[in-house]
């Protein structure tokens, strides 16, 4: 059974002759408690899909099904909040003027949800922030912190779903490790589903069961963490990607 | 050679600080290094001082910070005591910079020829058509295929790879000796990218000169350099071979060395970075 | 190769004109309901405005049946869509009516009137812009120094100064203390009606006609409330070019330029502000447009027979046509000034040809 | 400096109603006209009571006062060259009636309509015209009616030529003249500039300025400074207190022309309050006469309590009243309002009437009475009686009494449907004492010259005594500042000053 | 130790160890503070907005005349020691009306901002978030009343809708709006696609949360320095409406009327035009320095 499941999904962008297709019938599933992977170059399509499964893009056609549930374009709130959304820049995700404490307190109040205090204090807990942090302003914390924020404002609603678009590549490597076991603890202790998004092979091997390999808008491969670190891939795409990630390598005089 | 082994650029005690509202901030405290002919890299956190280092070396830090060192020398030239037209008739011919994104350090409106051009027409009193012919050869020598065509081009009109090239044609043109690269290849894209160093490298061991590589990419300037510096908190803490990186002693290198997820040595967790006041100090 | 591009490209190239024919219908639609607006408004407002346009015609003691006969000849008793309708048929043959008060074709008197306004604005444009512009640059390149507060101050003022005030006051030391310029108006009386020319703008017209002592003399007319004029339009100037210019120094492309070695004069001249051209472009094309209407004071102190008297004079007796009139020119005026900036923008910014 | 040979005259032509003598009806378009055209009856500026031969060289009066016989002058020639002839009088004053623009009242007040006008006005010759009254009026009326602008003879052949879908030439005459006056119009800008040339063959031999040019300032200062400079010879529109600058510097001389018409407050009688005759009596005590004639009104009124101008017969110089805010306190307890009351005042925002009006506000608040004084164009709200208090000024045409009572106190129906809003008596609702009223239309139709001036006097009196609505308080005067070395401008009581009397010297 | 407890409030407020909400925004606002220190134009020109204000406070102590009591024999008397400032053509004192003149050209700045920023506002950032065929039609009415004269339009509006300070507030709104429309709709065009604002759709945040809890915060400092900058265009605006009898009716005093009504004397009475023309000025020149700082300072853009 899989909380996710994707068929035929296919994104455009403009209309009559600026026409683009930008996903081209893309299909996967993810099972629950799976964290699968997105992974490819600049432009791809990778944000989009990750945007079509949140909600965010409307003009996608295809079928996807979310916990058991057909979406459509147009979500209710109750399915909005199943999945939610961290993204890659954690300068531009706060709200500039707005205190933590007010950014977490936010989605309670859109959804009407009680113990407020109470469900921020434990969110900030959860992602390892002191509660005194509700005070500040975003430009008071530094990026893994914001971003642990981030992380804490999608939590908040307690979706099944986190769906990552590249949340660690705007950080230092230091902090990146940090976000890193954050999202592998918060993942056994809350029972969630991720789907990650990044250009780092590594970081995908890292995290994920599955990646899919993207390219223009399609999925050239879906590999198992297995062959990423064994080199068992098909595609010499995926093959470029992961020489990539190690690194620069001479090229022969 | 004695003359290879003589350092292009010293630096000795070098600080910068910044003025604020609540105090002065150290960004950059006491360093001290020398650059040969090789490819030094700068690693270390955000924040740590790496792009301020490489800005005060040729003297475009903002107006409002204050640099101090013992000694800066570059090859025959005193940088504390040059004149601020000294420092012009420095930049871009005898020390250049490659900064991160194309996108934006390259200037809009002007065609990217008129922009390589203004190099040599600045520094070696070239004539228009001189000028464009220089230009032509080094868009060519950066594998830039059609030469002609994309020097009535517009940065807009580029590809990130194509104008990261760009860019350095513009950097080389004039034979610097020294080159600063900040994050040249970060706002790129893994494949792109290998074409961009190999270009910058073959570049920079055909004419011998040195390159200062600045990155927060461990696996890249391991990779691609001689010789690594890592700053913490506007400190270096530690300068080592950048083949012998994986043996560093120091606990912060150590600790990113550990924090980075790999492929070849997969980790179920990483290792987190536990800060000690004494780096900042040492 | 070369048979299978041009294949290519030809449909691409149909495809093209398509589209930019489909952008001058657009652009044509948007400026047709544009003026289209500015009439209902101005009709409507014109409308509620109390002054009584067949008063300002027969005169406060004019009894009840002469008011009668004036009203029915004036068109009043029609229901409001009607006469506008009847206004918008003559608009499309180009008919724009007759004034009440002045009695001359509405046409005729805009005219008359509208390129003494061109003459004065235009001046005034070129003088706000070539100071204003200059001033705003040296103050971003000197920043927080002596010399931008300076600069922003003396800008500033002409900004702030009540103009009818500085108008006045440049009359009377300059015209009544010193004589060094001539008083009120376009011409002296000596000079009046030696050129009667095609173009109604004297200067244009005494060039034409090589009456050289007619054009110094329009030319010294012309002068005082220019610069007044020009000195208010710099404030603008300055201050907007002011922070386009800080805007783009602290663009990454001017560190590159740093680091080729550029001196600051390259720097400014050269590199940023070809990248204000535009905007600059923008704002002087906002200014010109602004001083095209926002000229009534000037023109009142110094008795010059332009646009924003006859407006204002319209506006106060109600006399509809030459108000309804006066305000469809500037639109238009506003709208092709702006369509010609716009095309001047695809020539000076590559990214957006 | 100005040239010898051309005036040039500073004015402000923002109001300036086109040049049809049929159809304007303002002041600096009647100067202009009064040189271009010629009417038949002249009426000079130093002796303004009394008919002169213009276009008529002689007229007779019938018996029963009904019927008069104009004689044309012959040798009389049109700027465009045709001959003037009784032909054209007759067509100028028909077209005048049939346009039934607003001067037209200065013939039809007299019964003369466009249905009966073609009965009325004949010429019977080339050289004799004849108008007929359906009633017998004073004879000096009508003569005055046609010294008016509007009676002006226009070139019945230029316009025939130029006419369009039968306007009578009205289009042509926008932008040219059909007169035979001293000037022609050589051009007209709007809001800019008036150049007329002397007309070479006028009958009376070419005036001595070849040249007049009239230039739009509506600066008062700009005025001043170029008359100071010498670059302007007259002056029209002037502040008080650039006049009085003028004055002192002695370059210029300042011409004060009386008008027959006055500055009023209305008092609107359907308002319970203000009908009270006490009420009315107390805003006579509230206006500062003295204050304001040394000031404000300085040049541009006279005070004039009583409703004869100065000058005409039955006038009088007594000014009963003075600013005394506590006798109007009184009259104001007296009429049951001791802690006053609030009213909206419309004015004018034009100086004097915006001056006079806000010192009259100020007085009214030291006597409890609060006026909401609001500018901007109210006539229309005054015609149609929408009103509590509004004051302006009036400028009657005639030389004769008449003219200001007809509109100040007669008021034969006072119902709203009547609309008889040419009277400003109507409009503040005011009835009218029946005996004023009658007395009125008695000296209209009185012929004897004698009887009528006394009867002036009494209606004079008993309007003062009436305490009446239409409060009056000063004559209205135009002032002009004339260059010293400029001789013969005299401002004309009835905007028709002659540019041909003038010549420069030093 | 008066300079230790400033010393220590300075490092309270300085710092960004936060314990309260509060303190942080004491923060901010202690920054700004600095930063308009740090600026001596803009804070010169804060000192003469400041000072307008106060005075007018507290006018009736200040004026040492009845503003509108007349006296037609001391009319256009020259600064003396009785009347600083001369008197006008009533013979009322120059001073205590330029003293409560204050008091009018505060309530109109006021005034014509509480309109003109929310509906600017609203109308820009609905127009900017919703897009598509809404924005077409409120940016095509916005562009009709910019190519409009917009002096003109002032004259036209307050003449409809007759004198008076409030109409003429109106008016002047009217000409005013269009601009900060325009902002508003670009500001929003760049915070619309913000992550945070995405971030909050995702929520299931409407378009009012949208654009009053999120946009407003971000649009009110470059929206309030437009305005500042406005200011003295509005004040100039309201003088010219004055003189012509449409905006503060007598015998309320107004700067802008009292130098316009000065005008006529202005060769003789210089006073009467010059002293409220300098106060115009002073205080235009004020908002503008203000304004221009306030943008140097609050704009991270400008940094
Ligand atoms: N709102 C939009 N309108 C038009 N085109 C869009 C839009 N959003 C994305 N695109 C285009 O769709 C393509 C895919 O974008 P997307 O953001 O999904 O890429 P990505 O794989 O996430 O890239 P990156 O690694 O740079 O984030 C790009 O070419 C982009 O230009
Ligand atoms: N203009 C400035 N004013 C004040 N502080 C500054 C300024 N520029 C830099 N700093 C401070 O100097 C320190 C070093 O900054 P620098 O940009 O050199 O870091 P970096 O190592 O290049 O970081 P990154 O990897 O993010 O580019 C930082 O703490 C920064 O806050
Ligand atoms: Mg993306
Ligand atoms: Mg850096």
């Amino acid at each position: 059974m899989s909380i996710i499941s994707v068929n035929d999904l296919a994104v455009s962008f403009g209309s009559g002759n600026d026409l683009k297709q930008v996903v081209k019938s893309v299909a996967f599933e993810v099972a629950p408690g799976e964290t699968f992977g997105l992974v490819g170059e600049s432009g791809c399509g990778k944000s989009t899909v990750l945007g079509a499964l949140a909600g965010r893009i409307k003009g996608w056609s295809g079928a996807v099904s979310i916990d058991g549930d057909m979406v459509g374009p147009k979500r209710s709130r109750a399915q909005l909040a199943k999945q939610q959304m961290v993204f890659q820049d954690p300068f531009g995700s706060l709200h500039p003027r707005h205190t933590i404490g007010r950014t977490l307190l936010e989605p309670l109040e859109i959804h009407g949800l009680d113990r407020r205090q109470e469900r921020v204090e434990q969110v900030l807990r959860d992602v390892g922030l002191p509660p005194g942090f509700r005070h500040r302003f975003p430009h008071q914390l530094s990026g893994g912190q914001r971003q642990r924020v981030a992380i804490a404002r999608a939590l908040i609603l307690e979706p099944k779903i986190l769906l990552l678009d590249e949340p660690t590549s705007a950080l230092d490597v230091s902090i990146q490790a940090e976000i890193l076991n954050l999202l592998k603890d918060l993942r056994e202790r809350s029972k969630l589903t991720y789907i990650l998004v990044s250009h780092d092979m590594a970081v995908i091997a890292h995290l994920c069961n599955r990646v899919a390999v993207m390219q223009d808008g399609v999925f050239v491969e879906i590999a198992t963490r297995k062959q990423l670190l064994e080199g068992g891939v098909q595609h010499s795409y995926t093959k470029t990607l992961l020489d990539g990630s190690r690194g620069y390598i001479p090229h022969p005089r | 050679m004695p003359e290879q082994s003589k350092p292009i650029l010293s630096v000795k005690n070098m600080s910068v600080q910044f003025p604020t509202l609540s105090g002065v901030v150290n960004a950059v405290k006491n360093v001290r290094f020398d650059v040969g002919r090789e490819k030094v890299g700068i690693i270390g956190e955000s924040g740590s001082g790496k792009s301020t280092t490489g800005r005060a070396i040729m003297r475009l830090q903002p107006d409002t910070a204050r640099v101090v060192a013992d000694e800066m020398r570059f090859e025959d030239v005193d940088l504390l005591a040059a004149s601020e037209a000294d420092m012009r008739a420095i930049r871009g011919s005898r020390i250049s910079m490659i900064l991160q994104d194309p996108k934006y350090s390259l200037n809009p409106v002007m065609t990217v020829g008129e922009q390589i051009a203004e190099t040599v027409i600045l520094h070696e009193r070239l004539g228009k058509k001189a000028a464009r012919e220089r230009t032509l050869a080094m868009l060519e020598r950066v594998n830039i295929r059609d030469p002609q065509r994309v020097f009535n081009l517009y940065p807009h009109e580029v590809s990130g790879g194509m104008g990261q090239r760009i860019m350095i044609s513009m950097m080389l043109i004039s034979s610097p000796s020294l080159i600063i690269a900040d994050e040249p290849t970060s706002a790129l894209d893994v494949t792109v990218r290998q074409q961009v160093l190999s270009i910058l490298d073959d570049l920079i061991t055909e004419r011998n000169i040195g390159l200062i590589f600045i990155s927060h990419d461990l696996n890249l300037v391991k990779s691609f350099c001689d010789r690594v510096i890592i700053m913490y908190a506007g400190r270096i803490v530690e300068t080592i071979d950048a083949a012998r990186l994986d043996e560093a002693t120091h606990p912060y290198t150590r600790g990113l060395l550990e924090a980075l997820p790999s492929l070849d040595h997969p980790r179920d967790r990483l290792e987190v970075l536990k800060r000690q006041a004494s780096w900042a100090e040492a | 190769m070369s048979i299978s591009q041009t294949s290519g490209n030809a449909p691409a190239g149909g495809r093209a004109a398509l589209g930019a024919l489909r952008k001058v219908t657009a652009s044509f639609a948007v400026i047709l309901t544009t003026l289209l607006g500015l009439l209902v408004i101005t009709f409507v407002v014109g409308r509620m405005v109390p002054a009584d346009p067949v008063i300002a015609v027969i005169g406060d003691q004019a009894d009840h049946e002469t008011y009668e006969r004036v009203y029915k000849e004036m068109g009043l008793d029609q229901p409001l869509y009607v006469q506008f309708a009847t206004y918008l048929g003559n608009v499309a043959h180009l008919d724009f009516g007759q004034s009440h008060v002045t009695k001359h074709p509405v046409a005729s008197d805009l005219a008359r009137v509208f390129p003494a306004t061109l003459e004065l604005a235009t001046l005034a444009t070129i003088i706000g812009a070539g100071f204003g512009i200059p001033l705003g640059i040296i103050s971003a390149v000197r920043k927080g120094t002596w010399v931008d507060h300076l600069a922003r101050i003396v800008g500033l003022l002409g900004h702030s100064t009540p103009i009818f005030w500085l108008g006045t006051i440049v009359i009377l030391v300059f015209y009544a203390k010193f004589g060094l310029i001539p008083g009120s108006g376009r011409l002296d009386v000596y000079n009046e009606g030696l050129v009667e020319g095609p173009t109604n703008s004297i200067l244009v017209d005494a060039i034409l006609a090589g009456e050289w002592e007619v054009f110094w003399d329009a030319l010294l007319h012309v002068a005082a409330p220019a610069l007044i004029l020009g000195y208010a339009a710099m404030a603008y100037l300055s201050r907007m070019s002011r922070s386009f210019m800080l805007e783009q120094l602290r663009q990454e492309y001017v560190l590159t330029a740093k680091a080729k070695g550029l001196g600051q004069r390259a720097i400014v001249w050269r590199h940023a502000f070809r990248n204000i051209r535009v905007q600059l472009l923008t704002i002087v094309t906002l200014a010109y447009c602004g001083l095209l209407d926002g000229t009534v004071l000037i023109e009142t102190v110094f008795a010059w027979p332009g646009l924003g008297q006859y407006l204002t004079s319209a506006l106060f007796f109600a006399d509809m046509n030459a108000v309804l009139g006066s305000v469809l020119l500037i639109g238009i005026i506003s709208i092709a000034i702006n369509l010609l900036s716009d095309l001047t923008y695809r020539f000076l910014d590559p990214r957006t040809r | 400096a100005t040239p010898k040979d051309q005036l040039v005259i500073a004015t402000n032509m923002s109001s300036m109603r086109g040049l049809d003598p049929n159809e304007l009806n303002q002041l600096e378009s009647a100067e202009i006209v009064a040189n271009l055209y010629e009417r038949l009856i002249v009426l000079s500026a130093d002796d303004i009571t009394k008919p002169q031969p213009g276009i008529a060289e002689s007229w007779t009066v019938s018996d029963d006062g009904k019927t008069f016989t104009f004689k044309i002058r012959s040798g009389v020639t049109f700027h465009s060259g045709n001959p003037l002839t009784a032909k054209d009088v007759e067509w100028s004053l028909r077209r005048l009636v049939k346009l039934g623009l607003a001067p037209s009242v200065d013939l039809r007040q007299w019964g003369i309509t466009d249905k009966n006008v073609d009965e009325l006005i004949k010429a019977t010759d080339d050289a004799t015209v004849v108008l007929q009254t359906p009633e017998v009026w004073n004879p000096n009326l009508i003569l005055f009616s046609l010294a008016s602008f509007s009676t002006s003879i226009l070139d019945s052949q230029l316009l025939a030529k130029n006419e369009k879908n039968g306007d009578m030439g009205r289009e042509f005459l926008q932008t040219n003249d059909a007169g035979s006056g001293p000037y022609s119009l050589r051009t007209w800008r709007v809001n800019d500039l008036l150049i007329s040339d002397a007309f070479k063959d006028y009958w009376q031999g070419a005036p001595k300025m070849r040249r007049v040019i009239l230039r739009h300032m509506p600066e008062s200062s700009g005025q001043r400074l170029q008359l100071e400079a010498g670059d302007v010879d007259v002056a029209t529109r002037l502040s008080s207190t650039d006049l009085a600058a003028i004055e002192a510097g002695g370059k210029a001389d300042i011409q004060k022309t009386p008008g027959f018409g006055f500055y009023y407050l209305a008092l609107n009688q359907k308002d319970e309050i203000l009908s009270k005759p006490k009420v009315r009596e107390a805003f006579r005590y509230l206006i500062d006469y003295d204050g304001l004639a040394n000031t404000v009104m300085k040049y541009y009124g006279i005070k004039q309590q009583t409703i004869i101008p100065g000058g005409l017969p039955g006038a009088s110089t007594d000014n009963p009243y003075k600013l005394d805010i506590d006798k109007a306190k009184q009259l104001l307890a007296e009429a049951g309002y001791p802690d006053g009351f609030s009213k909206v005042y419309y004015a004018t925002p034009v100086t004097p009437e915006y001056e006079v009006a806000q010192s009259l506000q100020a007085n009214a608040a030291k006597a409890g009475i609060k006026l909401d004084l609001q500018g901007g164009d109210h006539i229309g709200k005054f015609r149609n009686r929408e009103f509590e208090i509004f004051s302006a000024r009036t400028g009657e045409r005639l030389p004769d009494p008449h003219a200001v009572l007809a509109s100040y106190a007669t008021n034969p129906n006072n119902a709203d449907d009547a609309k008889l809003s040419g009277l400003i008596a109507w409009r503040s609702a005011w009835e009218v004492p029946k005996d004023i009223q009658d007395m009125v239309t008695a000296a209209a139709h009185e012929t004897d010259q004698e009887k009528r001036a006394v009867l002036y006097a009494k209606i004079n009196k008993a309007y003062l005594d009436a305490s009446p609505a239409l409060i009056t308080s000063f004559q209205r005067t135009d002032a002009k500042a004339v260059r010293k070395e400029v001789k013969g401008y005299v401002g004309h009581s009835t905007w028709l000053t002659r540019w041909d009397t003038v010549s420069k010297g030093k | 130790m008066a300079t230790r407890y400033f010393n220590d409030l300075h490092n309270w407020l300085i710092n960004e160890e936060f314990s309260s909400t509060r303190q942080a925004r004491l923060h901010k606002a202690y920054v700004l503070w600095l930063n308009l220190i740090a600026n001596p134009l803009a804070f010169a020109g804060f000192l003469v907005v400041l000072m307008l204000v106060l005075i007018a406070t507290i006018a009736p102590l200040l004026a040492n005349h009845d503003p509108i009591a007349q006296d037609l024999r001391m009319a256009l008397k020259p600064p003396s020691s009785a009347n600083w400032f001369g008197t006008d053509e009533f013979g009322r004192d120059v001073y205590s009306r330029l003293v409560y003149g204050a008091r009018t050209t505060l309530y109109i700045s006021i005034l014509v901002t509480v309109i003109v920023a929310p509906i600017g506002f609203a109308i820009g950032a609905t127009a900017g978030y919703l897009g598509g065929w809404v924005d077409v039609v409120l940016m095509r009415v916005t562009d009709i009343f910019l190519s409009f004269p917009s002096l003109v339009l002032a004259l036209a509006f307050s003449a409809a809708l007759g004198p008076g300070i409030e109409n003429a507030v109106v008016a002047i709104a009217l000409t005013v709006w269009p601009p900060i429309a325009r902002l508003a709709r670009a500001e929003t065009l760049t915070f619309r696609a913000a992550d945070f604002v995405v971030a909050a759709e995702l929520q299931g945040a409407g378009m009012g949360r949208i654009l009053f809890r999120h946009i407003v915060p971000l649009c009110a400092p470059s929206i309030i320095i437009r305005l500042t900058l406005n200011m003295s265009s509005v004040i100039l605006t309201a003088a010219g409406l004055g003189f012509l009898g449409l905006g503060a009716q007598p015998p309320m005093p107004e700067w802008g009327a009292m130098a316009a009504a000065g005008r006529q004397y202005l060769l003789d009475a210089w006073w009467l035009t010059t002293v409220p023309g300098i106060a115009i000025l002073l205080v235009s020149l004020a908002f503008n320095l203000l304004g221009d700082g306030l943008r140097d300072i609050m704009d991270p853009r400008n940094a």
